[in-house]
């Protein structure tokens, strides 16, 4: 990751150098070590800040929306999964392809600092990242760790290395892979529970929700500029988690304006202060989207309708969901 | 703030019987703005009515909610009654108490209660809702009939007779369609030239007909009353002002062997040329794929024989923009290939031959002027096999689903024809079923059987080999439950028809649906079939579906009388309940644009100002003369910026929330 | 019969969303022809299926409907060419995730009839009143607080 | 419709995956088959006395084994029935029971000969017993 | 190029000539046929029934090979060639055969279609160009009219074998062209010669070899041609004898000047 970083900073510069962008998309630290945060680079100066490591795993391709709309050009580095969003951004015209120039950065897979914590990792100062090796430097001394152990969950069914779009890249050549896990056995697991235990897991999941709106804030894909709930004359205004269904409420319509749209980056339940696991929400209806309307992943391309703007004349009817079994 | 007023009907005993209509009135009073209620024997009669208008003038009422049978009965009389007092029509709500109520429930009980409740929604959604305005359009009085085959012809002069001026478009240098290449017209016989060329010179001589042969569609912009069409007329080389159609050119010109498309390949044709001798207009086109002038830059003879002056080879395509209240599209039909049928032998034995070819060798202006002769050897054939449904009613992929409903009327024809010309040939048609649903169809097919001894079997061609200058025929006589080996001298297909594949593309331009064959699909199958379901936009002809030449006249007639009726009218009234959009909310995504079933949304960039800020943004605009309502663009839009007038988000679900609390 | 918390005969609430064209008229069919269906099954009149939005469908429940059915044109029927196709996607998916959240299957359902099909109108509306008295009251998406309209 | 030949309808439908209501009787298949002459049940009446249930007929019949899978009534037929499959499967029927072999190995050795090809036997076994 | 080869029963015993010719034929074009190790008897016939596993394994244990080996699977028996393809066209299709296929033979990995399986011809058609094989031709059998006869296995159905226009087909004909004969059409190149009953009723047999010889013979053939070994001997036994009946992998060693093996190329029979 260190090699890369270097790369990201020198491309940076000679870039900032030369005109062709003006400012800079990237990551800073923040208060701790794993708390990098998304930041704006002016200057050359200033890229020395510019970190990426195993915690940068905010998505930049978000902040875009605001960013592109300002007066020249901005580079934003993304990793192989944020391409996926940048493009659903462009398909529906929320970014300036014109004002953005994409780095695509390697990526080794982004850490959970959660996992860490559980593995007894306190006081990280920093880490050495090498594929698979991992050295945490911490107040304590150091403690050696496979990368594989700490991986974020939306990393473990990681979409795969490619940039879906990008003007240059910043990549090594061996960079470090590892196996990745079906993305839908969880929500294969659920779908085997009777009723009750479904209705009895998401109600432990959700009645934790705090409605702090960081779900909505993190996708790249709930980018209304004035978002249904927060609107009075949308008649579903919600204020408060007063009751155990405005969350349910609240999670099932985001989750379904986000269908057929949502590029499955994981951000929401990474970003989740509570740890609700929303992203298996956007997975099932992936998952039912497959399976009944061929399979389609958001932002491989620009062009084309998503599943819930087309439609065939023989697709499945809705009573489908009855008959394939189950309680 | 509302002030509300509802009323509710006896519809003598039929409501009143399960309904008690008092307490509903009492009980809706309590409602949020309710100010007056009241019920009556007959809402909808004078004395109804005329106790609504007074009650809207006595209270100031600013909406009102009758109670009553179903709004698909009258809610347009109380929209007007309620007109009439000064109120906007679309503050005016029904609640169903009749059909969905007192007529299914027979607890007078259970009856009153739920009436209340529907009431009780229809005052909720009243309460939000707002006066809504008919937008008017402008209607251009003219109409564009894209195809000129019979259908395009008759809807053509039909319209043109009410006064309205008509364009026909026609990509073929020549207008008559397949209707020109036929000999004659089951079931009366009479000859397809001798009743179609007059229609022919009818439409180009009427003073209200422009004529665009040679010219295709190019692009179309606007909606129903004003369409903005860009025809394309291409370049023909020749100068239809000065050509006097004498033909030397035709005659002269060195290069012969061209194909001719009229006589579907069956004899060539020089490269400048006239598809036939009634072509209309009556100028030649220079094929420039087969003239040596355009291929090497030497000849020229056509242009030095020409006493008019009329060869133009610089001549270029032109670009007409014109303006249309209404379009009609009649592209009409073509034989499906036989390429995929090779084990009928088409494209291998030049005596298997298609029925249009065979119509063409038929007619004393095709290619053997008449004579029934093999393409190979020039003889006439001494017996013939026709075979049905090659193509048609096959689920298999080279085929098409349905039935083409004229092969077997023109099948009878040809056989019929041929049994007359040559009594000595034999006729054999293989069937699976003889199709006659028509007037005097079914005599007709009798009499090929009874007077003209035509062999009609029923089974199909499993195969044909060419043996000994022979078609050896091998089928199946299922009555018989024999197989029946023909040597013959000539098979005709009757090869299934599908729409022009021109169709596609126009299909797309216009916004006009298709179904998975290709034909457009009407407005409604029963009730409205010659309109397409995007306004302003009608069907004449088989590009709809397969019909025979009666059937394709009618309802070009049909259609016209449809174009007449829109274009009589100086403005349109646009239904106001469409779609709108709250432009500081669009967010620009594009998901309203993918669902819109009628092209009525476009993204445009605007200055908007929310919350004092202003900014250009991508933001969806509705074009409401388009709009027909349907609401898919509001519950696609994630932001709630769509919405549909008349049946907002907030009026559902204050609907909602009577109904369930 | 079952039985409600307040010891009464338990009527399910049924919210049905009907569009205009096609199912409207169906159940105005089961009217004209005086065929019987529960007292507690609501019409909501849109112009087509693919108006009702999922909102509707979690308000109803949220507010204390016991079952939500929505009938349009049958596919290819529409009167708007393709807005029943739309509402068959949507609902297909939201349905399935009403259920992947543990509400009871029949509580939703989808029901394609046509203006002349008054008796089929009436005939679902049976049934399914009869899945949703099976299923008892529905709690799991009901907002207490909500009871009394805020409107 | 006899009980067992509703049963065997059922069975026949089943391993020949067949949909015999797909039929619209137009008889390609008994006028492409090139051992129309040798069958006694021709093509298209099997395909709808299969739709018919009438089974016993069929499982006399002697069409059974003069079939040359030559699937030229599956290629041609405009509507993808095939024929040839249902007639498999009633020989599966005949054959599959005990003692219905109609092909048995004592019987092989006097049918060669020095040149036929073992594909030929292996064949005529395959779909002569089970 | 490489493939991986089923030759099958007859092309292994009785027929093992034509199997050398292919061989020989192959290695002058630069193309390895590796024999599968411990290949299984196809069947001969496909099983129609859906069924029917058991008769559908042995073709999926070739295929899986092919597939473990990376390769495509050439055929040279018209036979094996439709049972190999259409028990693959249901490998791919048909997910309650997979399953079932899969969970009888408890493979390495689960086998779903994944191999390509060629009949020799396609091979030549498509791997090595008939234009290919023109240059390569050192002995061009000019003068000779032959015509092709295809019988029913490797055309139908065409859905599935996809091997050349089940009416009008023209790969034997190209590939006669291409080793400089005549090729001769002729209406029944691809009607059943009826092979399969040559054992139940030789007479029908007998009466449809008669009608494809001699419509060739009418046509001025001097040979017949075909890629069936159950065609080839049917024709010869059983048809009228007027014109002789060869294999294809034996005139393209012929036309490629491949060296005959010791006894000479003889006929199958």
């Amino acid at each position: 990751m260190r090699r890369i970083r270097d790369m990201m900073r020198s491309r940076a510069g000679e870039l900032l150098r030369e005109g062709t962008v003006n400012r800079v998309l990237g990551w800073k630290n923040g208060e701790f070590y794993y708390d990098p945060n998304p930041a704006v680079f002016e200057t050359e100066e200033s890229l020395d800040g510019l970190v990426y490591n195993g915690f940068s795993a905010a998505m930049l391709s978000k902040y875009l929306i605001d960013a592109t709309k300002k007066e020249g050009r901005i580079l934003v580095f993304l990793k192989p999964c944020d391409t996926y969003s940048f493009n659903h951004l462009l398909r529906e015209h929320k970014v300036n392809r014109e004002n953005t120039y994409v780095i695509g950065v390697g990526c080794d897979g982004m850490l959970d600092i959660e996992k860490l914590r559980t593995l007894g990792v306190k006081g990280i100062k920093s880490l050495d990242e090498n594929g698979d090796d991992l050295v945490a430097h911490t107040l304590y001394g150091d403690k050696t760790l496979a990368r594989r152990d700490i991986l974020l969950e939306k990393c473990l069914s990681c979409k795969g290395s490619e940039h879906k779009v990008y003007d240059e890249l910043a990549v090594v050549d061996d960079p470090w892979q590892w196996d990745t896990l079906d993305r839908f056995a969880k929500v294969g697991e659920l779908e085997g529970m009777t009723p009750d235990e479904r209705f009895a897991f998401w109600r432990g999941e959700l009645s934790r929700c705090i409605r702090c709106n960081a779900c909505r804030n993190a996708c790249p894909v709930c980018s209304c500029l004035k978002c249904v709930f927060d609107n009075p004359r949308s008649g579903v205004q919600a204020k408060s988690n007063a009751d155990s269904f405005e969350e349910n409420m609240f999670h099932i319509i985001r989750a379904f304006h986000v269908a057929g749209r949502c590029t499955d980056c994981g951000e929401c339940s990474r970003v989740c202060p509570q740890n609700i696991p929303l992203h298996l929400l956007n997975r099932k209806f992936i998952k039912d989207i497959n399976a009944f309307y061929g399979e389609y992943q958001a932002g491989a391309d620009v062009e084309g309708k998503s599943p819930l703007t087309e439609y065939k004349t023989g697709d499945v009817e809705p009573s489908v969901v009855y008959e394939r079994g189950g309680a | 703030m509302q002030k509300i007023g509802v009323f509710i009907c006896w519809c003598g005993s039929n409501i009143a019987a399960t309904v008690d209509v008092e307490a509903v009135a009492e009980a809706v009073k309590t409602e949020p703005n309710v100010v007056f209620s009241t019920n009556y024997q007959y809402m909808c009669s004078e004395g109804g009515q005329s106790a609504i208008r007074n009650a809207i003038a006595e209270h100031g009422l600013t909406g009102i909610v009758v109670c009553a049978c179903s709004p698909r009965m009258h809610e347009a009389t109380f929209r007007k009654a309620a007109a009439v007092a000064g109120l906007n029509p679309y503050m005016v709500e029904i609640a169903n108490i009749r059909e969905q109520c007192s007529w299914i429930h027979k607890e007078k009980s259970e009856g009153t209660e739920k009436a209340i409740i529907l009431a009780r929604a229809a005052v909720a959604k009243l309460n939000r809702n707002v006066p809504l305005f008919a937008g008017e359009s402008p209607v251009i009085k003219r109409a564009l009939v894209i195809g000129g085959g019979i259908a395009g012809i008759q809807t053509a002069l039909d319209v043109a007779d009410a006064g309205y001026e008509v364009d026909i478009v026609e990509k073929t240098p020549t207008i008559g369609g397949k209707m020109a290449m036929l000999d004659k017209t089951f079931p009366t016989l009479d000859c397809a030239a001798c009743i179609l060329t007059p229609k022919m010179v009818d439409a180009s001589a009427h003073e209200k007909i422009n004529l665009y042969t040679y010219s295709e569609v190019e692009s179309v912009s606007g909606f129903v009353g004003n369409f903005t069409v860009n025809i394309r007329k291409r370049a023909r080389a020749v100068n239809s002002d000065l050509c006097t159609g004498c033909g030397v050119c035709v005659e002269k010109c060195p290069s012969k062997s061209a194909k001719s498309e009229f006589n579907q390949g069956l004899c060539n044709r020089s490269a400048i040329y006239i598809p036939f001798a009634q072509a209309i207009p009556n100028v030649p086109v220079i094929d420039r794929d087969a003239c040596i002038k355009f291929k090497t830059g030497k000849c020229g003879i056509c242009e030095k024989v020409c006493t008019a002056k009329a060869i133009d080879y610089d001549q270029e395509d032109e670009i007409i923009t014109k303006q249309y209240g209404a379009v009609v599209l009649a592209t009409g039909f073509k034989p499906i290939s036989m390429e995929r049928y090779d084990e009928f032998q088409y494209a291998q034995c030049p005596d298997v031959i298609t029925s249009l070819e065979f119509e063409r060798i038929c007619n004393a202006a095709g290619p053997t002027k008449g004579k029934v002769l093999r393409p190979s050897d020039h003889e006439p054939p001494k017996t013939v096999v026709f075979v049905q449904c090659v193509g048609s009613r096959a689920t298999v992929d080279c085929g098409k689903t349905y039935c083409s409903k004229i092969c077997c009327m023109y099948t009878a024809k040809h056989a019929m024809l041929l049994r007359e010309k040559y009594p000595d040939t034999e006729a054999y048609v293989f069937y699976i079923d003889v199709r006659t649903p028509g007037k005097s169809f079914d005599e007709f097919y009798r009499r090929a059987v009874e007077e003209y001894g035509v062999h009609y079997i029923k089974g199909m061609v499993g195969k044909v080999a060419e043996e000994d200058g022979h078609l050896i025929v091998q089928g199946s006589d299922l009555i018989a439950d024999k197989q029946v080996v023909i040597k013959a001298d000539m098979v005709v297909l009757a090869a299934a028809i599908e729409p022009d594949p021109t169709a596609r593309s126009l299909g797309t331009m216009f916004t006009a649906s298709m179904d998975t064959n290709d034909f457009f699909t009407e407005a409604h199958p029963k009730l409205r079939p010659v309109e397409s379901p995007t306004a302003g936009i009608f069907l004449s002809g088989l590009c709809q579906g397969p019909k025979d030449i009666p059937d394709t006249v009618a309802q070009a007639g049909a259609a016209a009388s449809k174009v007449i009726g829109l274009l009589s009218k100086d403005k349109l009234m646009g239904n106001p309940c469409v779609a709108g959009c709250s432009e500081p909310l669009c967010n620009g995504c594009s998901s309203c644009e993918l669902v819109c079933p009628y092209g009525a949304i476009t993204y445009e960039d605007k200055m908007v100002i929310d919350h004092g800020v202003r900014e250009t943004r991508r933001v969806a605009c509705v074009n409401e003369a388009v709009c027909q309502g349907c609401g898919a663009c509001t519950v696609t839009c994630p932001s709630g910026a769509m919405d549909l007038k008349g049946f907002t988000n907030l009026q559902i679900m204050a609907e909602v929330d009577a109904i369930c609390r | 019969m079952p039985i409600n918390e307040k010891g009464g005969a338990f009527n399910p609430l049924i919210v049905a969303f009907c569009c205009n064209w096609r199912s409207y008229a169906g159940a105005d069919l089961a009217g004209s022809s005086r065929l019987n269906y529960p007292v507690n099954v609501k019409v909501i009149r849109v112009p087509c299926s693919c108006r009702v939005n999922p909102l509707f469908i979690l308000r109803a429940f949220q507010r204390g409907a016991d079952g939500v059915i929505m009938c349009g044109c049958h596919p290819g029927d529409c009167h708007y060419t393709s807005g029943n196709y739309f509402a068959r996607r949507r609902t297909a998916l939201l349905f399935s995730m009403l259920d992947f959240l543990g509400i009871e299957k029949g509580r939703t359902r989808v029901e394609w009839v046509s203006a002349a099909e008054g008796a089929k109108f009436a005939n679902t509306m049976n049934q399914f009143a009869e899945t949703i008295s099976a299923l008892g009251e529905c709690k799991r998406l009901e907002d207490i607080r909500c009871v009394e309209s805020e409107i | 419709m006899h009980a067992d030949e509703k049963r065997l309808t059922e069975i026949i439908i089943r391993t020949s995956g067949v949909n015999v209501r797909k039929c619209m009787k137009c008889g390609k298949c008994s006028a492409t088959c090139p051992n129309f002459a040798e069958m006694d049940i021709r093509p298209h009446r099997f395909v709808s006395m299969v739709e018919e249930g009438d089974i016993a007929a069929l499982l006399q019949s002697k069409s059974l084994w003069r079939c040359l899978s030559c699937f030229a009534c599956v290629e041609r037929c405009p509507r993808g029935v095939e024929p040839a499959h249902l007639i498999e499967a009633v020989r599966m029927e005949v054959v599959r029971p005990q003692g219905g072999n109609r092909l048995r190995p004592e019987a092989i050795p006097a049918l060669l000969d020095e040149s036929i090809p073992q594909q030929l036997i292996v064949s005529a076994f395959r779909k002569y017993s089970k | 190029m490489k493939f991986s080869y089923y030759p099958g029963c007859t092309l292994k015993t009785r027929a093992s000539e034509l199997d050398w010719a292919a061989r020989a034929a192959a290695e002058a074009l630069g193309v390895v046929m590796e024999e599968l190790p411990e290949w299984q008897c196809c069947g001969a016939v496909y099983p129609l029934a859906r069924d029917e596993l058991a008769t559908r394994l042995s073709a999926v244990r070739a295929l899986d090979s092919a597939k473990q080996s990376n390769q495509q699977l050439l055929t040279l028996c018209s036979a094996c060639h439709h049972v190999i393809k259409r028990v693959n066209n249901d490998m791919q299709t048909d997910a309650d055969m997979r399953a079932k296929v899969n969970d009888y033979l408890e493979l390495e990995s689960p086998y779903s279609g994944e191999t390509t399986v060629v009949h020799y011809l396609e091979m030549l058609r498509d791997a090595v160009g008939f234009d290919k094989i023109k240059e390569r031709v050192t002995n061009p059998l000019k003068d000779r009219k032959i015509a092709a006869y295809y019988g029913c296995m490797l055309l139908r159905p065409s859905g599935v074998m996809k091997f050349d226009n089940p009416e009008n087909p023209s790969i034997i004909e190209d590939f006669i062209s291409s080793i400089g004969a005549l090729p001769v059409r002729y209406p029944y190149r691809n009607e059943c010669c009826g092979g399969y009953v040559s054992i139940e009723a030789k007479n029908i047999s007998r009466e449809m070899s008669k009608k494809v010889m001699s419509s060739a013979a009418r046509r001025g053939a001097d040979t017949i041609v075909t890629a069936c070994p159950l065609c080839l001997y049917n024709l010869n036994e059983n048809g009228t004898g007027e014109i002789p009946v060869v294999y294809f992998t034996e005139l393209l060693a012929e036309a490629l000047g491949v060296k005959a093996r010791e006894g000479g190329l003889v006929h199958a029979c």
